[in-house]
């Protein structure tokens, strides 16, 4: 059991949540502009929930994250089993690994694949996929020796401007898909908070 | 607005309280799950119909269980599809031995939830059949049926699934009779103004004065499309006309009707409104059979309306007919 | 607001028209008059339950029509009690030869125009009776009840009054009945927003944000008094206290309970509020039977909710619970 | 049969039906105040219901009168029954008599009372007899043999203090009695549109 990679995830946890309790108005906005105005809600309540479930758990960053993401699924509407099944998926991938970049790569890569399964998303759809690739594809970048937080700092633009992008995306997947070239001018609400959640791991200190 | 509630956190948690302190004569609450289930007991070979979805809808979802309807009801957050976990706790406590049939809006959130909850539950060797509710004409093209999303038209497809479930059909029949009435059924709606979450204080669409938006959802989505607001007789003449122009291919005339209203619409309205449908209807060669004219499928206090049209042939009239009781829908 | 519509001035008539034309199965239009009869027959001797007021409240007055329920509604222009003229023309379609008994709730114009038409039944040698629905202790203090109006309460005393009739009761006891279902009713309400007439831009009154009216009128008249609002808990202490403070005296614990929702307060908001209203009315005692949370009486588009309790003693709670079928209420 | 007078009461319908249609949404928001806010609708209501009974319809003044009451009254609500009955019972008590002062005087004293009666409303209750029984004092106070519109024109004002007075009144009659003392503040609608059909009188030349 890593105590230091432990505490990585419960650090995190609680980041994230502050950094979305944050923008919870702003992500309803943007979620109300082809959709329910809800994602803002989802996302707090998800994070809390994981926060929740992990007060005083132990275990491996891996298996921290799978608990954290089972929590996370409770939260329910798509954002809730999406990313849920993310945080789950890459802390299975993570297993009782390092957490260095290859290893911390192939599990967000494993995460995002499994979200573009459940979702039947391809990028491009307007999803939160289309802030997570291009962060995987410039984390994949660097040599990897590299530390982790360097190369996480020096991806996160590209999951920034992913998700800037998905405006002048029409949404092919979820609620916003419904509504056709509505769906335009406005970035993805999910597309969005992915990148708080991945800026939050930066305030860690890995 | 919403105004009348404590922690906007707690939001589901007390309403599905409240509701079941209120008719705990029809419905008992899952323990430790976000969901309702019938109190009267049913044949243990008898299919459940679990239907659920986001809070905001009542009736749908909660109010809709209950002998000749919904054998239970998982309730979702404010317009959140609830989660997988506890789709799976209520479906548990309600399957009997005639297998589960799953019937709700389709909507992202709910198709993912449900999926995850169905595979749980076959690999547990429980059988369980999903019809989805693809209603909304405004929501996907013709050809493309089977992706629009589910609006009032819920209200037949349940009502349809759970009189087969009660008369003891099996699963492979409930399952093709609730897949048939939601074949044949089309809704389409014009909103008015936007509904305002728990806990927000700006509505998540705003109307201006004189519009109206076409092909609403039932989720304080905007429509399709805005337009000038029209006296009442070109509404319903708007209505009928977009259902006319996608309905099922070669069916007898007659046709179950709901005019629904989303919430903070009057129902003298709805009234003046369904004179005109009504007209219409019978110009058109169709028989309106039992109309409904009532708050069946809402969004919480938007204001707007939607028509739904099923065309009951003979194999979905007596079931359509079949008695029920419910908090929201009682026939005898 | 009042969007739907074509010519305000028709909005009465084009109402009643589509009401008709969607429950056909259960009333018809009393030809050149502004009211529906029941289209199932009765025995001739039986009590001709007529009930009415102004429209803008469905389901009162014309949902209430059907089987087990009130023989015939009597409908006004919005918010405006009909003319003694629509009501004798109603009531000698509605009489056989049991007599007729009046019932509706006590506003002026009401009560001016079914004393006229009662007068000339009378004269014409139809045996008339009347009870008015007094059940809004908002309105009149302690000592006064019988100047209080209705509002809510209309549900419990039509609902006892019809199954009186139902049963073949003569006139006298009907009477009785009704009058003892209200003399054992009582309702409060709080409102958060005022309505719009069909035609009118502006709402009746306006409720500025962070506050509430206490002690609503269902016309769109403001409350008794302004207060601040509160969370949902400390609204269901303050209806709940207002309404014990004027309970009726000495009676069983059983209560019937309706928590109605005046047009576009959300019904999940009626549900939260209720978690805490059932809880109260268990702690002082009473004995929650049968709660109806719905909309039931309303106010147009008018936002706030009103509690009414009704004692129901031996003789009164057979009555409630027998059956009844009608557009708004079916029970069986 | 008097045509003369006959044509009064319809022009008097007329010129009424136009002041009333002015005055239509001022008297709604008057009645809003602490009633249902429909009192500008109704009394346009009644009038034009009236004048529709009175097309082509012949007979002395006050058989006019009271087949325009009886129209009125089916407008419905307290100011269509009452006012009705005002219109109605002046006629029975007119007849066929002259369109003098004394006659007109004792018609629509005997419309009044019956106001009272079937409201069981008296002065000071904040009704329309507020604004009518102060005027009939005043049509009262000239000699029998002065010309009825001298008489009416100076009594006008009497009807129009009186309807502005019931603002410092506490309403004990029709819907406003509820609300106590919200009543106060606001002129009672009832007797502000007595005062435009007293004032179209005036308009028709007797
Ligand atoms: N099928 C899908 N595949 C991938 N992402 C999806 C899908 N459906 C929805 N999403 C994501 O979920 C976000 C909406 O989340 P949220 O508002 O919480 O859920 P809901 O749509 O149930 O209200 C969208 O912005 C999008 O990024
Ligand atoms: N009982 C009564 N006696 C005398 N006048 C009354 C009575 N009730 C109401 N009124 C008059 O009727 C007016 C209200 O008329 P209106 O708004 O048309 O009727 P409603 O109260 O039915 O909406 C009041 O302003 C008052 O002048
Ligand atoms: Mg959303
Ligand atoms: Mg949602
Ligand atoms: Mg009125
Ligand atoms: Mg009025």
């Amino acid at each position: 059991m890593d105590a230091v990679a432990q505490s990585v995830v419960h650090r995190w946890l609680a980041e994230a949540l502050a950094l979305m309790v944050e923008h919870e108005a702003e992500l309803g906005r943007l979620d109300a502009a082809a959709g329910d105005g809800d994602h803002g809600a989802t996302m707090v309540r998800g994070l809390r929930a994981a926060s929740a479930a992990l007060t005083g758990a132990t275990g491996s960053s891996g298996q921290l994250l799978q608990q954290a993401g089972a929590a996370f699924a409770d939260a329910g509407g798509a954002s809730g089993a999406l990313v849920g099944a993310l945080l789950a998926t890459a802390g299975q991938q993570l297993g009782d690994g390092p957490c260095d970049l290859p290893t911390v790569t192939a599990a967000l890569r494993a995460g995002a694949d499994q979200v573009a399964r459940l979702g039947k998303a391809q990028p491009g759809d307007k999803t939160l996929l289309d802030a997570l690739y291009p962060f995987l594809r410039a984390l994949a970048a660097p040599p990897p020796t590299q530390s982790l937080t360097v190369a996480w700092k020096a991806a996160l633009p590209a999951a920034e401007q992913g998700a800037a992008a998905t405006s002048s995306l029409v949404a092919r997947r979820g609620r916003a898909a419904k509504l056709g070239a509505r769906s335009l001018g406005h970035p993805d609400p999910g597309a969005v908070s992915i990148t708080y959640l991945l800026r939050a791991l930066l305030a860690t200190e890995l | 607005m919403t105004v009348l509630y404590n922690d906007p956190t707690h939001f589901r948690e007390e309403l599905i309280e409240g509701f079941v302190a209120a008719y705990g004569r029809l419905v008992r609450r899952v323990p430790d799950a976000s969901g309702v289930i019938a109190t009267q007991p049913r044949p243990r070979s008898q299919v459940a119909l679990v239907i659920g979805g986001g809070s905001g809808h009542y009736p749908a979802f909660c109010g809709y269980v209950g002998p000749g309807l919904a054998s239970a009801a998982v309730m979702g957050n404010v317009f959140a599809a609830p989660s997988a976990e506890q789709i799976y706790r209520v479906t548990r406590a309600a399957a009997g031995d005639g297998g589960v049939l799953f019937c709700y809006g389709n909507y992202s959130g709910d198709v993912l939830n449900f999926d995850l909850a169905e595979q749980r539950c076959q690999a547990e060797g429980l059988e369980v059949r999903t019809v989805r509710v693809t209603d909304d004409v405004a929501s996907a093209p013709q050809g493309e049926e089977s992706e629009r999303r589910g609006i009032a038209g819920d209200f037949f497809v349940f009502k349809i699934a759970g009189a087969s479930a009660a008369r003891g059909d099996d699963l492979e029949t409930v399952a093709r009779l609730a897949q048939k009435a939601n074949d044949q059924t089309r809704s389409f709606g014009v909103a008015f103004g936007g509904c305002t979450l728990p806990g927000q204080s700006a509505p998540l669409f705003v109307v201006e004065p004189g519009q109206m938006e076409l092909g609403l959802g039932v989720h304080g989505e905007p429509g399709i499309q805005s337009s000038h607001l029209r006296p009442a007789h070109e509404i319903a003449g708007l209505l009928l006309e977009t259902l006319l122009a996608n309905a099922p291919a070669a069916l007898p005339p007659r046709v179950g009707v709901l005019l629904n209203g989303l919430g903070s619409t009057q129902y003298e309205e709805l009234f003046v409104l369904y004179k005109d449908v009504h007209r219409l209807l019978v110009a058109a060669g169709l028989a309106p059979y039992h109309p409904v004219v009532a708050e069946m499928v809402t969004s919480l206090d938007m204001a707007g309306c939607s028509l739904s049209l099923c065309w009951l042939d003979d194999e979905l009239l007596p079931l359509f007919d079949a008695p029920c009781t419910s908090a929201a829908y009682t026939k005898f």
